[in-house]
């Protein structure tokens, strides 16, 4: 259902900050959390030393990967430039979690905090989710399951359906109903997405980065073994959103490339309730995302929260 | 990250090098400190990340940056047509207590930040010399413009296959002579600077940045910090680090 | 091991054509069959219409998959852009097996000529590949394992490792040791490729696109459901070719976003024997890719056959 | 597939539209044929592919292309200083057997290859008459450019919304007051053109391309061959197809 643009009332696009007399052309809801908008950071691509640009842009905050442990992170190089893309291997640098949550109040952004947990063992998972049921100050909790089951020989966590049930139904319970997304990669991510919401997932994020290696052919060496993100990577996180909307009825965030307004867009379209941007927001300004994502949305005379799924053949 | 589109006064050439400078009325830079840049012809894909420079100088209106020509991005900035994207200026540059002298040591194309620098501690009367490695790799080009751009520093033209680090601190002599030193070159020659020096020095690191706002982690430099072993961020924490708090100086910055 | 250049003897690079005197810098065997150089077409990449450029830069020909019957292919929109790279889905259009060996002189470039099948079935598999092993043109078979199996709900036969080991080992028979090349995708290709070998495959090509979505954001319609290919897979196809390397002992043919002669070293560091040009030759000649990689060997000092997983970390 | 880097004349901007003027002293072109065109300074990745553009007109010498900036090839190629990779000329064109007068029907940008086609039928001595949609949603400038360029031909200001075919068709009226029919317009017109001509039609198709050479059938066009349902290549086989073997107009190509 669209409605035209003129319902919207006034709407005007200040140089630095966008303002809606009728702000609900952008909101979305996400298991009962409204957001201001469907943007949020991708988990590992904004850090509390960055907020400043980006109050009002993101609908919510979701800090990097979050370990029970502290972790110190790969040696360098962690980073690599690929064709229209990156490819990381940062190793899970963080904290830990008691430190991360002393240190709650420097992720405000006037916006709901979700915070993203990957750990080395299912019951590592659940004390997590344990530790965070009671903590008011975070309204969703993400599984980040592209990490090593260190109990099943290192396979991800999301290697396969029956290992997904397993952590996301521990959590499900742990978690006592706070809403917990569920973060899987393309690898056969359309088994792994029914088996999570099986398990209880609230919704699922799709997807994180892609298993790449960079070469240096003058030095004859590996460069870097990580994962590959930014727009080379669009078509295939598209292409997950996609196939699992047809499968499951749990919303889904979309992440995946996304670098601009039409971005956006199209992983709503595909069936996405709201979007992460990662590796883009390094290259181009959130704001101006978000800029670009209202302008279309003008253009096309369309509420955010209409275009999930509204999809036509060609 | 936010960059502005700035007006290229001028683009000169010596060899593989390449000498760029801009207008710049906003937040003035530090000796020491870097910008991200990009070809405004190339807003996203190609090359996807935007490139870290060292300012080179900047006498409040112009900022120069002195880059060498390696890849796409270098390649794309070089081209006489392209317009440029900058950020304003980031990391933490050198840091001084009023001591003199000082020895400025660099080598290669890293020898850029130490322009700026001389022109700083000039400015606060702090005397220093300044010895600069050429490698044997340079151009004549390069060679000429470094002993015309810098010409009160000593030039030692080094074999360049193995960046020679001795031979520049040979020069350099006694270090205690100095009340600190501030190096900016290859690895191998930080990495000698660090270990021989027998006084403070400050090292001007680099690493594979992707956000350079301190958000990806990807810039990680090993340090000593309250006895442990911790992975800074050079965008954010540096990328000028005091030589005593660097575990090892990474080759994955040449 | 390493040689230095002036071990080549005379080494010419003419404006238009690449004359060795010592030409087994470039040289390469795959499983038996010596390539004259590195470079395959990749199925479904050259067409017989446009042979005329590519004598002497590739060392194999490889035409487009052959199907037992002939078929029509997919509706237009066929091929869309994507970030550096494209998506196609383009349905095996082919003139089916009997007519493809009527005019299968038209194929000739000088050079071994393979032929890449897909089936339906198993069944269908193992015919094709009774009636090509008394084929004396054809110097070996590529598996296009990237299709649906119709006897199991449509899931690819590249869907995991016991439909792999089973169609496979039925062809392994039906070549009655006619060299075979089993072509997986990256997902779940390590544990696809250790199966491939141990049902008999005598190469591994890695790898087909990667299941993707073009949405057009302005129609609110799905433009294109395919596969990417391009550079923006080149990292992901150097992991394949990487992770496969390390577990099996056959040969691998490394095959995804190679459009320049540096791309060519790094899948033969990575671990390749041989390398396919793809969607790569679209837009750059095969020849230029040729005439780069050949000054890359001079440079490194090296012969192409000694890069085949001369990688050190880095 | 190869590209020719070529010099670029001139470039001038309609509106939403540009016409490029190159020197070409290769092989000939024919009216309906097409080149694959890129900027110099994209190489591979931003865009991957090259674009195919209509020959609007070649006298011998100069070649030039009419375009509609709509995305980021277009766009790069109507860029003042970007330098230019053309292929030879690709496809087969529009075919004669001498019988006249011949009518030629085009709209929107698409008219593009009737200019040279004009030129062509003029120096063979063959009358024709053109007629030329000009939508509501074209601007000012090109709509201007249009009667400047096309000074013999009827042009009919449509409402562009629905492209609506039925107007040029009317103004054609009878067609049986011409020996055959070219056509080179968006998809609905061109259908139209197939549904209701009574003599032979030629139909300038367009479709998504990527090899632009026949090798990775991405071009597919649906024709009745033989009595059978085919898909051939838009780019070998076309782009120019007798209307009566079209099974129908693909608006992927618009
Ligand atoms: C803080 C800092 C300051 C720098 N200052 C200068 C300077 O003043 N002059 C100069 O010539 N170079 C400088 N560099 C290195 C410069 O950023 C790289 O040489 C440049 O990015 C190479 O880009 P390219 O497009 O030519 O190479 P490509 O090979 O296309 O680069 C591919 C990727 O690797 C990165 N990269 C390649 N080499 C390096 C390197 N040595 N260090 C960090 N990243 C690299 C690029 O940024 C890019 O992300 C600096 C680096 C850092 C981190
Ligand atoms: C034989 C032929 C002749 C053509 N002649 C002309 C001409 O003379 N003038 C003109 O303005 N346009 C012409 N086109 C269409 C033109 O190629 C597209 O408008 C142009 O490619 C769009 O490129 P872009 O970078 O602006 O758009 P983008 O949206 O960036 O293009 C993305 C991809 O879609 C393809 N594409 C987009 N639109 C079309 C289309 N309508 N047809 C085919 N491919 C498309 C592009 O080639 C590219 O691969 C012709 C197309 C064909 C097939
Ligand atoms: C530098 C970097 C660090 C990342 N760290 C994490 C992380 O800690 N946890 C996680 O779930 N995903 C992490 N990701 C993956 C992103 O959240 C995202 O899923 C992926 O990058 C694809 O999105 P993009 O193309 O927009 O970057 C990281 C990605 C990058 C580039
Ligand atoms: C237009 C097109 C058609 C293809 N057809 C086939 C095919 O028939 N059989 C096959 O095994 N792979 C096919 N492929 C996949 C390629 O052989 C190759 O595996 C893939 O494109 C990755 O390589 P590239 O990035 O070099 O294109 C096709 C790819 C493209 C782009
Ligand atoms: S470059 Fe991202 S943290 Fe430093
Ligand atoms: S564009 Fe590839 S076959 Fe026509």
């Amino acid at each position: 259902m669209s409605f035209g643009w003129a319902y919207y009332g006034l709407f005007t696009m200040a140089s630095e900050h966008l303002e809606f007399v009728e702000s609900s052309a952008l909101a979305v809801e996400l298991c009962g959390i409204p957001l201001a908008t469907p943007l949020i950071p991708a988990a590992g691509t904004l850090a509390r030393e960055a907020l400043e640009d980006v109050r009002g842009v993101y609908g919510a905050m979701l800090p990097k990967t979050v370990t029970p442990a502290p972790r110190s992170g790969n040696p360098p190089p962690r980073v690599a430039e690929a064709a229209s893309g990156m490819v990381n291997s940062i190793g899970l640098q963080n904290p830990g979690l008691e430190r991360f949550l002393e240190d709650l109040e420097h992720y405000d952004i006037g916006a709901p905090l979700f915070v993203s947990v990957a750990a080395d063992t299912v019951g590592e998972f659940a004390a997590m989710c344990e530790r965070l049921v009671g903590e008011e100050r975070v309204a969703a909790v993400e599984l980040n399951l592209s990490c090593p089951n260190v109990e099943h020989g290192g396979l991800q966590f999301c290697a396969g359906p029956s290992a997904v049930r397993e952590v996301v139904s521990v959590c499900r319970g742990a978690l006592a109903g706070k809403p917990m997304f569920v973060k899987l990669t393309s690898e056969r991510v359309v088994a792994n997405a029914v088996a999570a919401e099986e398990a209880g997932a609230h919704a699922l994020t799709l997807i994180n980065t892609v298993p790449a290696l960079v070469v240096d052919a003058r030095a004859r060496g590996v460069f870097l073994r990580g994962g590959l993100s930014g727009p080379a990577i669009k078509p295939v996180a598209l292409r997950a959103v996609y196939e699992v909307s047809k499968v499951v009825e749990v919303p889904l965030i979309g992440v995946g490339g996304v670098a601009g307004g039409t971005d956006v867009a199209e992983f709503m379209l595909a069936g996405a309730t709201a979007v992460q941007v990662g590796s883009g927001s390094f290259v181009r300004e959130p704001q101006v995302v978000l800029e670009e994502f209202a302008a279309y949305l003008r253009e096309q005379g369309v509420f955010a929260r209409d275009l999930t799924g509204a999809l036509a053949g060609y | 990250m936010k960059l502005h589109e700035v007006k290229v006064l001028g683009r000169e050439r010596f060899g593989d090098h390449a000498l760029l400078r801009y207008r710049w009325s906003g937040v003035a830079h530090e000796p020491g400190q870097f910008v991200m840049v990009r070809a405004l012809s190339s807003p996203t894909l190609d090359p996807f990340l935007s490139r870290p420079l060292f300012v080179h100088d900047y006498d409040g209106e112009v900022v120069s940056l002195l880059f060498e020509v390696r890849g796409r991005g270098t390649a794309r900035l070089a081209r006489e047509d392209a317009g440029l994207l900058v950020s304003t200026p980031l990391g933490r540059g050198f840091v001084f207590d009023g001591k003199e002298p000082v020895a400025l040591v660099g080598g290669g194309v890293w020898v850029s930040p130490l322009k700026f620098l001389s022109r700083a501690l000039n400015t606060s009367g702090i005397a220093h010399d300044i010895y600069l490695e050429v490698p044997a790799t340079a151009s004549t080009a390069y060679a000429d413009w470094l002993s015309k751009s810098y010409p009160h520093a000593v030039l030692i033209p080094t074999d360049g296959s193995l960046n020679s680090p001795k031979t520049v601190l040979s020069h350099l002599g006694d270090f205690s002579r100095y009340a600190a030193i501030c190096a900016s070159g290859p690895s191998e020659m930080l990495a000698r600077v660090k270990e021989v020096s027998t006084v403070p020095a400050q090292l001007a690191l680099r690493e594979r940045m992707a956000c350079a706002n301190g958000s990806c982690y990807g810039c990680a430099v090993p340090l000593w910090r309250e006895g442990a072993r911790i992975y800074t961020r050079a965008c954010i924490e540096g990328p000028v680090f005091g030589a005593e708090e660097v575990v090892d100086v990474q080759k994955s910055g040449d």
